[in-house]
């Protein structure tokens, strides 16, 4: 116990990470992921676009890992891009949800009354349309593509969040180290800088990893069903889309961009709840 | 023990609204003195509202009415800029030493908010001496500066309480139920090192306590509260000697003698 | 040794933390005879409950316990509880052994009327023909804890009742089974100190009146010198000093207990500064080798830190396990 | 019961605020719903009469507030694209979710609570592990995947189900079991969080004290008081399934809500989406409410509030 004392909570939860296996092995396949599809260009000299129509619907071998699609285009490489528009779905949408769920959360706990109430209504209102048909209003308005999935990401997924820092930050208001501190005559700022924010950290980290799957799944359903992200641009959801029709005959063609969709689910699922265990073993925050 | 007044509450009463009809009078139109330098201790029994009338004192809540006087100046009206000097002069000590230190902050950083707060010390190195020096009054080793409290045991954490309350010199400690989570031998060091303290620093001190052994060998005077109202108010030895009020006579006869006379 | 109820062997239990295991209880022996209330007393940490619940069976997960729990049936036959299956350690509780817990509030099913949750325990070990019959049962027992309407008590929740009245309901429940024994796990520290003297006059009560024995576990002198006969003091899990309550109050021998019994502010006379034990209880894994008290005993010997004291008789029944009193 | 109708009170707000919210995302973001829906080279006078036919150029809370009124006498409007009343188009399609729907929640329900009792049960043994593995599966994989895998097995490889929905029972057994596996993974999850939250609790070690053993113990009392959470926290589950449902009924195309839904976005049919989306808000708030009655007459706490 001594010998950590002198690391600050930062390297603490790096050297958590390391010592827990499940964290490790699943921050390990992130990570490997993240290389593979930003430097795409050297693992695969295809193009994602590159049509070849003499060779298309090619089962996988001679030059093409996961063979071709309807187009002759090289399936691997699609991957490859795709799994971008996945990762940049699983982290930019959720951080804005988080940072917008915390704000509204710090808010609706901080002054009571009638902002309480109207951010809380506004929050259960999102809980109470699906996510998909939320989804599709959004659509409807901005039109199919990358830019308003992240936006309709973001407005499904702040509700939960808001709810959750607002229940701790008021258990926190009451706390006996908050009282302790406004007795000695620090300000409102001081005692959210000093105390409310630092004890909410671990929290906010949590429900942003365990965010990740859901919203990657969200915009794989939104692109299968053609509403979500348009051609030409790559994404997972849409090539298993488009691919249903040769399902039967070729089910490679479906079962790898699923396939790496439930890699990518699973890694950072695992991350997120082996991150809960270390953050706060104690208190259960879902 | 001086005859000047250091704080007193005039008329003071506070309820709490529980639903449409019914509210909780936690301190019914309670009056009381604590004189500089003297132990002054709120007894009674959970639900009596001594934890409420410490913080209407401390104006960490306000009263529905009364007065509160601290060395003359009403301060129950005061607010924010106004209010923030007296809070100097006020600190308290908490019950649960688990809950009272920020989990995520050093000992060095919980005893230097208050000086930061006030910006005490001019620079870090004056700071520094100033929360060893802190660190040694309370008798703990300066090896603990960097630990966290999850490090510390019970007693341990609530000397690092103590060390912040006087951080700021303050004229009146507030002890709300300060021994109460603690084992007897651990609670005994921490009696001890409240005693000293305020013996060496001149400090008037309100302790609040369910237990009247406790408060029989910290206090000077005692008030006996019930129901938000305070029954009976005298100095230790008479109150003891012969309890004037019947809850006080109660209280006394439900404490197990311990020792000489065995159970019959 | 005819009327002997209870006997705990050299019991031991550790907890595993990861890799290591942390003893808790290191080798206790505890007697208790019919119809004697015998008290646990130590501070928080010291194994004193753990002890208890050990009888029970009730053990968190990660503890593994070893050593001998011996019942004594009145027709002298013995049954070592740490062997029994779990099935047939259940038969035992709540008939032969009735607990009562720290945390009335808690301690209690939110969801079911405490009435229902007293008759379970005839229900289990089918003590009665039908409901009825339980349910006149338990409100009977339900009076004579001091509850006042036990029939309209009896369909009450536990959230409509208040601290000393749901401590009341846990007795009854530990009491409606007529158990040779009862088990006390600190059954008044969440209460006031009026409703505290009214409960322990009640267990006393209940005890003598239903000639039952019982194991106090609790941290408060005062508790002791109300209720039990004899009493057992315990650091870092192990008995220190065991004597009955009147020779341990007028002539602690162990250098611990004196120290606790002087910590303890006294109502009347009480001196200048409280003569307290100096420093705290060593960490996990840092436990001396020989008696476990000490780093922290003023009058000391080189003996005490590399052996550990056995336990001698200084007079009828009062036994104690330090080199220092055996030179007395 | 006065915290109920509080309850339900604030579940009516929720709602009109939902409709408002809709409302707004509609018809006021994407600016004047009649150039939208004609396309460039219709003549003014056309979309004059369009727009005067739709009452759109009353102001908008002049219309909002019409909308309301409709919506509480059953009219949500009539859709652009096909020409007949939202509601009636709503009805004829909802028997088909609602059937896919109730039968994902037996199939998903049962097989969650079940996973999650036996793995709180026997807490990390080699049966706990099995099954939170498969929750955890459950919720990573998506229910597409899901639908064409089963699609693919039971159709294909082994011809034992029809591969879409031709209005038999047996054509919606592939498609609740794609859309219930993922919410069985995350009630598995939550029924076993919850049930060893009270396993913990101090009143199991009272009723062994009693002489209950360890399983009925669990079954007796930990059980009872698990089930409120569980089942608030699986009615919050239901906005999901509906989710889910998109999906399923587009890929084995059963005529539900879902392919409504989605053909109006694809036909930029404004009010037949709107009226969709809010019979699903609607759906969702009863599902609370009933939640809500349940729990209250299950907790004795709320119940004597």
């Amino acid at each position: 116990m001594k010998a950590e004392r002198k690391r600050n909570t930062g390297q603490e939860l790096f050297r958590a990470c390391l010592h827990n296996k499940a964290a490790l092995i699943s921050g390990l396949i992130i990570l490997l992921i993240i290389l593979l599809s930003t430097f795409a260009p050297l693992f695969t000299h295809y193009d994602e676009t590159g049509q070849d129509l003499m060779n298309r619907l090619m089962p996988p071998g001679n030059g093409h890992l996961f063979g071709t699609d309807e187009l002759g285009r090289d399936v691997f490489t699609r991957i490859l891009y795709g799994t971008r528009v996945s990762l940049l779905i699983a982290l930019l949408p959720t951080a804005l949800a988080a940072a917008l769920g915390t704000a509204l959360g710090i808010c609706a706990a901080s002054f009571r009354g009638a902002t309480d109430f109207i951010i809380m209504r506004l929050a259960d209102i999102m809980l109470s349309i699906p996510g998909m048909l939320f989804a599709m209003v959004v659509l409807y308005t901005l039109g199919g593509s990358l830019a308003s999935v992240v936006i309709s990401l973001i407005l499904i997924e702040w509700g939960e969040t808001a709810r959750v820092v607002r229940s701790v930050t008021l258990k926190l208001r009451e706390s006996e180290f908050v009282e302790a501190s406004v007795s000695a005559g620090a300000g409102g700022l001081h005692v959210m800088i000093w105390h409310i924010l630092p004890n909410l950290l671990p929290t906010i980290i949590v429900l942003f990893t365990l965010n990740i799957p859901a919203s990657i799944l969200s915009e794989s359903a939104l692109s299968f069903l053609g509403i979500g992200i348009q051609p030409p641009q790559v994404s997972l959801g849409l090539m298993t889309g488009a691919s249903r029709q040769y399902l039967f005959q070729m089910p490679w063609l479906a079962l790898a961009p699923a396939g790496m969709i439930m890699v990518i689910v699973l890694s950072f699922h695992f991350f997120g709840d082996a991150l809960r265990d270390i953050l706060d073993p104690g208190r259960r925050t879902a | 023990m001086s005859e000047e007044i250091l704080i007193s509450a005039r008329n003071i009463t506070k309820s709490y609204s529980l639903g449409r009809k019914k509210r909780h009078i936690a301190v019914n139109d309670v009056s009381l003195e604590l004189y500089k330098g003297e132990t002054l201790a709120l007894v009674g029994e959970s639900g009596c509202g001594k934890s409420t009338l410490a913080r209407l004192l401390m104006r960490l809540i306000k009263a529905d009415s009364g007065r509160i006087c601290f060395e003359g100046t009403d301060i129950s009206a005061l607010s924010g800029r106004a209010l923030k000097p007296y809070r100097k002069r006020m600190q308290m000590i908490f019950q649960d030493p688990a809950s009272s230190l920020d989990p995520r902050l050093r000992i060095r950083d919980i005893i230097a908010e208050p000086l930061r707060v006030w910006r005490v010390c001019p620079d870090k190195t004056e700071m520094e001496r100033r929360i060893l020096d802190l660190l040694d009054m309370v008798e703990l080793k300066e090896s603990m500066i960097d630990w966290y409290p999850r490090e510390l045991s019970g007693g341990q954490k609530q000397r690092v309480g103590i060390a912040r309350a006087i951080a700021l010199d303050p004229e009146l400690i507030i002890c709300d139920e300060s021994v109460s989570a603690l084992d007897v031998s651990v609670q005994a060091q921490i009696l001890n090192l409240l005693k000293r303290l305020k013996k060496e620093l001149g400090l008037s001190c309100l302790f609040i306590s369910h237990d009247l052994s406790v408060v029989n060998f910290i206090a000077d005077r005692v008030c006996v509260m019930r129901g938000g109202v305070i029954c009976e108010t005298a100095d230790t030895e008479t109150l003891y000697a012969h309890p004037g009020h019947e809850y006080t006579r109660y209280l006394l006869s439900s404490i197990p003698a311990i020792g000489d006379d065995p159970v019959s | 040794m005819s009327d002997i109820l209870l006997e705990i062997k050299n019991l031991t239990v550790s907890v595993r933390n990861g890799k290591s295991d942390i003893p808790i209880v290191k080798g206790v022996n505890i007697e208790i005879q019919r119809g004697e209330i015998v008290g646990l007393v130590g501070e928080s940490g010291c194994g004193k409950s753990m002890t208890a619940r050990s009888v029970m069976g009730i053990l968190p997960g990660p503890a593994r316990k070893s050593g001998e729990i011996l019942w004594h049936e009145p027709d002298g036959t013995v049954t070592d509880l740490t062997g029994l299956s779990e099935k047939a350690l259940r038969d035992m509780c709540g008939l032969r052994i009735g607990m009562v817990f720290q945390e009335p509030m808690t301690s209690l099913n939110p969801m079911m009327r405490i009435g229902d949750q007293v008759a379970e325990v005839l229900r289990i070990h089918k003590l009665v023909r039908n409901r009825e019959e339980a349910r006149e049962k338990v409100i009977r027992l339900l009076k004579e804890v001091g509850i006042e309407e036990p029939a309209l008590r009896y369909r009450s929740y536990p959230h409509e009742l208040s601290g000393g009245m749901r401590q009341r309901v846990m007795i009854a429940m530990a009491m409606i089974g007529e158990p040779g024994l009862l088990i006390a796990d600190e059954p008044t520290t969440a209460l006031d100190v009026t409703i505290e003297a009214q409960i322990l006059r009640l267990i006393r009560q209940m005890c003598v009146s239903r000639h039952m024995s019982a194991l106090v576990i609790t941290h408060n002198m005062g508790v002791v010198s109300a209720l039990c006969d004899r009493v057992y003091v315990m650091y870092m899990g192990r008995i220190m000093e065991r004597a009955s309550t009147g020779q341990l109050f007028a002539n602690p021998l162990h250098p611990y207990t004196r120290g606790l019994l002087s910590s303890l502010p006294r109502i009347g006379k009480n001196p200048e500064y409280l003569t307290t034990i100096p420093g705290n209880i060593p960490e996990a894994g840092r436990e001396p080798v020989g008696c476990e008290f000490c780093l922290r005993c003023s009058d000391d010997e080189r003996r005490c830190f590399f052996e550990r004291p056995s336990e001698i008789e200084t007079d009828e029944g009062h036994y104690v396990s330090c080199f220092m009193c055996q030179r007395v | 019961m006065k915290g109920l109708l509080a309850r339900m009170f604030g579940v009516v707000i929720v709602l009109i605020g939902v409709i408002a919210l809709i409302f707004i995302m509609l018809w006021v973001i994407p600016g004047d719903p009649a150039t939208v829906l004609l396309n460039d080279h219709v003549s003014q006078a056309n979309i004059d009469r369009l727009t005067q036919s739709m009452g759109l150029d009353k102001s908008l809370p002049e219309q909002f507030f019409g909308y309301m009124k409709g919506i509480l006498t059953g009219d949500f409007g009539s859709s652009y694209f096909m020409q007949q009343p939202v509601l009636s188009l709503i009805l004829e399609n909802f028997p088909y979710t609602l059937r896919l729907t109730l039968l994902a929640i037996a199939f998903s329900w049962t097989l969650g609570i079940a996973s999650g009792v036996i793995s709180a049960v026997c807490h990390e043994h080699f049966l706990d592990y099995l099954f939170r593995g498969t929750a955890v599966l459950g919720i990573s994989v998506p229910v597409f995947m899901v639908a064409l895998f089963l699609q693919y097995l039971f159709y294909y490889r082994f011809s034992l189900l029809p591969l879409t929905y031709d209005g038999s029972f047996v054509s919606l057994i592939l498609p609740a079991v794609a859309l219930g596996w993922n919410s069985a993974g995350s009630v598995a999850r939550l029924m076993r969080s919850e049930l060893m939250e009270q396993l913990d609790a101090p009143y199991i070690d009272t009723a062994k004290a009693k002489g209950l053993t360890y399983k009925k113990a669990v079954l007796a009392h930990a059980l009872r008081n698990a089930a409120p959470s569980v089942i608030t926290l699986m009615a919050l589950q239901l906005s999901g399934m509906l989710s889910g449902a998109v999906i399923t009924e587009s890929v084995f195309s059963i005529p539900g809500l879902g392919q409504l839904a989605l053909t109006a976005v694809q036909t930029r049919d404004m009010p037949l989406l709107q009226g969709t989306v809010i019979f699903t808000a609607l759906l969702i708030a009863v599902g609370n409410i009933l939640a809500d009655m349940i729990n209250t007459m299950l907790d004795p706490r709320l119940r004597t509030e």
